[in-house]
């Protein structure tokens, strides 16, 4: 199968702009130390001493030239600059229409959750030409989610979400490494990323055997948890409603205004009191050390998924009425996500 | 000529005779000598790493060390060879010995400090090297919460510990270098006479002063975290450890510099003295050093572009990283245009100063990728940053620290070393060097991440070539020890000013006696003045 | 400058006695730069979370001792006034004044570092000493033993740096009852009370920020 | 040798510290929310600008030891500064982590 051949070279829809830019850095730099190199061999074989008691030049100052050799460089480093914050933002600015996956990172494996409830362990499938999102989070050290073909590149941290996307351009197997110190078996924390066709994907997908999507896990984690006890879908619960409230503006007991983001869902749920919605009071229990990164992760595609934009439906695979799927608290392991061993692209 | 022993005026090094005549002298040149010989020793035990670590990756997988020790290796290496050999290096003993020599004064401000940092940093070094031999760290030389604080089983705190006394010494150092350039110039020496070797060791004191004590603070306080188990850095008790990169880099960006500047001081006394030449653009040159320990500081952010950090913040750090870069390549440009032009007497102190030129330019150039924003994603984090830091910092310094030790041989032993062998080494260096560090750009580029004990198939070729550069490098670093050692004790005795360079250390005795100079000289001369020089000797006709 | 100065204290590599001052005291006011910045790295370090948790910073500030701490600020002011005090009668070159100011600095300092412990003996009893015995449960817990984490930390630095100052008060004061102090050089007491009354200053701002946003719960 | 400070400016200052002592410790009661720390923040300011100022001798120091303290604060505020820039302008761009 094509995506079997390892593809180094870069394949994603930023590299192009990457690869341009990098290259003309190295040429505008090569010149420039070619230019040094030039006087100095020159001046190497034409100034070369000949008598014990000659002297050199007593030139020491030519002003314009200091002020070109200082100008000129200001320019050139402002120019730079400019054009690689271009590229930084379209880095880390994914597109609206992404898929969201998402990452836990933990000593030392990479675990990977598709929105419609695929789960992987060090390999991702992706379809190409069509941008994805990585809402990624640590379950321990700091990692760093690293993608050399697709030039995207981000850290991974404990108790917090950080995002990264991609697009990939070609299909192809490409490498996944983990770019930030982590411990024993750093270099082993390393995985595949499948860029397919995305007739392939889906028909990866649909192989996939999920237990159900992320949102409907995450309905059934509501429940359990009895989220459902409190947080009523009407107005007239001790808690907020959480309908519609995804990417909203939430207007704090302080005062202050915060976008219910996925970092601010999964603040909530671990740590109840840092933000507390004004008009209600602070009497939700912590969830902390109750509930896995997953478990949250499912619990907010639910949130997301009624929410006013619920664009995840499109990607997930049919059923998603909650099945039997793991009652484990706390780290899913590879036992519990052998599902990948049927996928068409497991090694 | 062999002339009676009584009629032979003492120097600093036959004054006093005896171990302890040296373990308690105040004497900045001797002093400078403790330290010579202690960084000497750390500098090939962190080699010794290096080796292995390059004898690992001679392969992909993990066949000469298992990925613990591999880690602990290069965790060492960096701890031993950052804190205990460059940041040490240069200032502590060449500047050491001559910052007093060069501004005419007797010794430095307060020679007891200066003799209390020696002994600091050694009990800073024995501590390290405690942890070292209980098992090693492997945390990274970088300490990043929180892996060190909660989850590594090794020696963190003593390797915390150690560094943070062997801080306390940089401070005094530092502080004693500012005291004695601000107050001990001779009489007649204001700063625009200043050679800028002086210019630059007041730069890189500076940092040490305001940066080294940041450093103390973050490693205490991952010692505490670590000790105490509470949260200071750990996200799980309300800890940031995005928080200890910014303390983390307050310090060690600024370090970079402590470690370059002095660097780019030495460069810029041999490169006149060979060319017979004042230095091209004295004031802009002097300038720039100062504009390198203030800018400095205001760009440790580019170190956590990938991090987590705000990308406005991250905007700020790129921009104000572009602002450095001018004063180094200022810097650049002018010891060119210096050589142009010049009397070039090709000696071996000159060719490390040309060897420092080239790899400081791909070193510098090659940080202008790192501080664009979007290039920056992909290399960060690979054997690029390792590539663009080696040749800053073993391109750049240790390269300058040969050169100056060789120009200034002469003066520290009263010999001269023998030329031939020096000039092949200082081949091997640059050569080795370049085989070693050239490679890991590209592997940098195809992606290859840093600390990584074992690596796919396809960098294979690469690493090999890295190793192979090593060895000729590994050669070229003892080359030099074992010929100085040898000419301290049969060199050929050398002149008052072999070199007949400008600057008060030639115009004592070699090697100077004790208090340097028997009458304080008065100068009414501009730094780096040859014609006045030459006048002088009667040589211009 | 005065030529009654003992030939003694000039130290050899200085040309003259007011080379040697100036060069000694210019070299203390670098140090404090120094340990500016050290206290600095943690001052930066305590804004951050400060403005991330100001909830539980409060609470955390409300478990101070307002009393003992106030007190603590004041007896401090009242060492630094008796240190420069010192100083001035050296200037005038009062070698028992000298010495009874010294004297009574290193006892307000004592009485300054007793008053510390007591407080540090309270918060023990209260449960707050983190990684001791910190009684974390209730909203908030583990933010308010990150407030008492600094607390500990950059007070605990704080009288280290007292004690070394008291240490360092002793060896001038040995040096002035040798004689050593004169009116026309009084370099190490000066140096010396530059160093006090940093601490001091050090001490303002931790009463700032870790008594005073608390005391309206 | 003239003392370079007068026993009555010390005197004075000596006051001065103590009365605003007790200036930030009864402003402490009232609750201005996030202005309570800034302005026992600033009142520690005025403090440490007296006692390093008379006590301390640096407003009658040479320019040497002006620039000095100066560097000091400035660097101090260097670091405050861009760390701060960076965790305001966190999740100012409505992506997880930026």
């Amino acid at each position: 199968m094509r995506s079997d051949i390892l593809q180094s070279g870069p394949a994603s829809s930023i590299s192009g702009e990457y690869e341009w830019f990098f290259w003309t850095m190295v040429t505008v730099c090569t010149l420039v130390a070619l230019g040094i190199a030039i006087v100095l061999v020159y001046s190497m074989i034409r100034f070369h001493r000949k008598r014990e008691n000659q002297m050199g030049s007593q030139r020491q100052l030519n002003i314009p030239l200091e002020v070109s050799w200082t100008a000129i460089p200001f320019f050139a480093f402002i120019g730079m600059f400019a054009y690689g914050a271009k590229l930084y933002f379209d880095i880390e600015r994914p597109p609206d229409n992404a898929i969201p996956i998402y990452v836990v990172g933990k000593q030392w494996m990479w675990k990977l959750q598709h929105p419609g409830g695929q789960r992987e362990i060090n390999e991702l499938h992706v379809p190409i030409n069509q941008p994805v999102k990585l809402t990624m989070t640590s379950q321990d050290v700091i990692h760093s989610f690293y993608v050399p073909s697709f030039r995207i590149k981000q850290d991974v941290l404990p108790d917090r979400y950080t995002s990264i996307w991609f697009e990939a351009t070609r299909p192809g197997k490409y490498h996944l490494f983990c770019a930030e110190y982590c411990g024993t078996k750093h270099s082993g924390m390393i995985g595949w990323v499948y860029a397919m066709e995305p007739h392939d994907y889906q028909a990866w997908l649909s192989d996939g055997g999920a237990e159900g999507s992320l949102a409907s896990m995450g309905q059934k984690w509501f429940h359990q948890f009895a989220c459902a006890n409190c947080h009523h879908f009407d107005s007239a619960g001790r808690c907020p409603d959480l309908r519609n409230l995804f990417g909203k503006p939430v207007e704090l007991s302080t005062g202050e205004t915060v976008v219910a983001d996925e970092g601010y869902i999964r603040e909530s749920i671990l740590d109840p009191r840092a933000k507390i919605v004004n008009g209600f009071q602070d009497i939700m229990p912590s969830f902390k050390g109750q509930i896995s990164e997953e478990q949250v992760i499912d619990l907010i595609s639910f949130i997301k998924a009624i929410g006013p934009q619920s664009n995840i439906e499109q990607h997930t695979s049919p059923g998603s009425v909650p099945q039997e799927y793991g009652n484990q608290k706390g780290i899913a392991g590879p036992g519990t996500v052998s599902i990948s061993g049927s996928k068409p692209e497991t090694r | 000529m062999q002339p009676a022993l009584a009629l032979v005026p003492k120097n600093y090094l036959t004054e006093k005779q005896g171990l302890l005549s040296w373990f308690f002298t105040t004497d900045h040149k001797r002093i400078a000598i403790l330290y010579t010989a202690s960084i000497t020793a750390l500098f090939f035990l962190g080699g010794f790493f290096a080796l292995l670590m390059r004898l690992e990756l001679l392969t992909p997988e993990t066949n000469l060390v298992q990925p613990e020790t591999y880690n602990k290796l290069f965790t060492m290496h960096g701890i031993i060879m950052v804190w205990f050999f460059l940041i040490p290096s240069i200032p502590n003993t060449l500047g050491n010995f001559f910052i007093p020599m060069v501004i005419g004064a007797k010794d430095l401000a307060f020679p007891k400090i200066n003799l209390l940092s020696w002994y600091i940093f050694m009990l800073g070094a024995a501590v390290t090297i405690y942890a070292l031999f209980r098992g090693g760290v492997d945390t990274g030389w970088t300490f990043y919460t929180p892996f060190s604080t909660s989850y590594s089983t090794t020696y963190v705190v003593a390797a915390a510990i150690g560094i943070l006394i062997a801080g306390f010494s940089s401070i005094m150092t530092g502080l004693n270098f500012i005291a004695t350039i601000h107050k001990m110039r001779a009489p007649g020496l204001t700063w625009y006479r200043l050679p800028i070797f002086v210019w630059s060791m007041y730069a890189t004191s500076l940092i040490l002063v305001l940066a080294t004590p940041v450093l103390a603070v973050t490693l205490l306080m991952v010692a505490v975290e670590r000790l105490a188990q509470v949260g200071i850095f750990d996200p799980a008790l309300g800890g940031d450890p995005v928080l200890f990169q910014h303390m983390f880099w307050f310090y060690s960006h600024p370090a970079v510099y402590i470690m370059v500047l002095p660097g780019m001081a030495v460069v810029s006394e041999i490169i006149p003295a060979f060319a017979r030449k004042p230095l091209f653009g004295y004031k802009a040159v002097a300038y720039s050093s100062m504009a390198i320990a203030v800018l400095g500081f205001l760009v440790w952010g580019h170190h956590m572009f990938v991090a987590g950090t705000s990308v406005y913040s991250a905007m700020t750090f790129s921009l104000l990283s572009y602002f450095v870069a001018v004063p180094s390549a200022i810097k650049v440009f002018n010891w060119t245009a210096t050589i142009y032009g010049g009397a070039l007497s090709w000696d071996t102190p000159m060719l490390y100063a040309v060897g420092f030129i080239g790899l400081f330019t791909i070193g510098g150039m090659t940080g202008l990728f790192l501080a664009a924003l979007g290039l920056d994603v992909h290399v960060t984090d690979t054997y690029f940053v390792i590539a663009h830091f080696h040749y800053i910092m073993v391109g750049g310094t240790v390269m300058a620290y040969l050169g100056g030790v060789h120009y200034w041989w002469p003066k520290i032993s009263g010999k001269m070393y023998p030329e031939g062998l020096a000039k092949l080494s200082a081949m091997a260096v640059f050569l080795g060097f370049n085989l070693t560090f050239f490679p890991q750009f590209i592997l940098g580029y195809l992606g290859m991440p840093r600390r990584y004990a074992a690596y796919p198939p396809e960098f294979h070729m690469l690493n090999v070539l890295s190793t192979a550069g090593a060895s000729i490098l590994g050669v070229g670093y003892v080359m030099p020890l074992c010929y100085l050692l040898w000419s301290w004790k049969y060199g050929k005795e050398a002149e008052p000013n072999p070199w007949r360079a400008t600057g008060l250390e030639w115009k004592t005795p070699s090697p100077p006696p004790t208090h340097n100079f028997e009458i304080t000289p008065v100068v009414t001369w501009n730094a780096y003045d040859y014609k006045a020089q030459q006048e002088e000797l009667q040589l211009v006709p | 400058m005065s030529p009654e100065i003992a030939p003694l204290a000039l130290h050899e590599q200085f040309a003259n006695p007011n080379q040697q001052r100036e060069t000694a005291s210019f070299g203390m006011w670098i140090f404090i730069i120094s340990e500016m910045m050290l206290f600095g790295g943690l001052f930066v370090a305590f804004t951050v979370y400060r403005m991330y948790y100001p909830q539980a910073f409060d609470d955390g500030s409300a478990g101070m001792d307002i009393v003992l701490g106030s007190i603590n600020t004041a007896v401090l002011i009242c060492s630094s006034f008796t240190m420069a005090l010192a100083v001035y009668s050296a200037e005038v070159g009062s070698r028992k004044l000298v010495s009874a100011f010294l004297v009574l600095t290193m006892i307000i300092g004592a009485v300054f570092l007793a008053i510390k412990f007591t407080e540090y003996y309270k918060h023990f009893l209260d449960h707050k000493a983190p990684a001791v015995w910190f009684d974390s449960a209730g909203p908030g817990g583990p933010k308010i033993e990150l407030f008492y984490v600094f607390y500990f930390i950059m007070t605990g630095l704080h009288a280290l740096h007292m004690i070394v100052g008291i240490g360092l008060l002793m060896a001038t004061l040995i040096r002035n009852l040798a004689g050593q102090i004169t009116a026309a050089y009084y370099t190490p007491i000066e140096v010396a009370g530059l160093y006090w009354h940093f601490i001091d200053i050090i001490w303002v701002f931790l009463y700032g920020i870790f008594y005073i946003s608390g005391l309206h719960k | 040798m003239t003392p370079a400070v007068s026993r009555r400016t010390y005197l004075f200052t000596w006051l001065t510290l103590l009365g605003l002592t007790l200036l930030t410790t009864l402003l402490g009661f009232i609750n201005m929310g996030p202005f309570s720390i800034v302005i026992a923040v600033a009142l520690a300011a005025i403090k440490a600008a007296l006692i390093a100022g008379f006590f301390m001798h640096a407003l009658f120091e040479g320019k040497l030891v002006r620039v000095a303290i100066a560097a000091g604060v400035i660097w101090f505020l260097i670091f405050v500064s861009l760390t701060l820039g960076d965790y305001i302008t966190r999740g100012w761009l409505p992506f997880p982590g930026k």
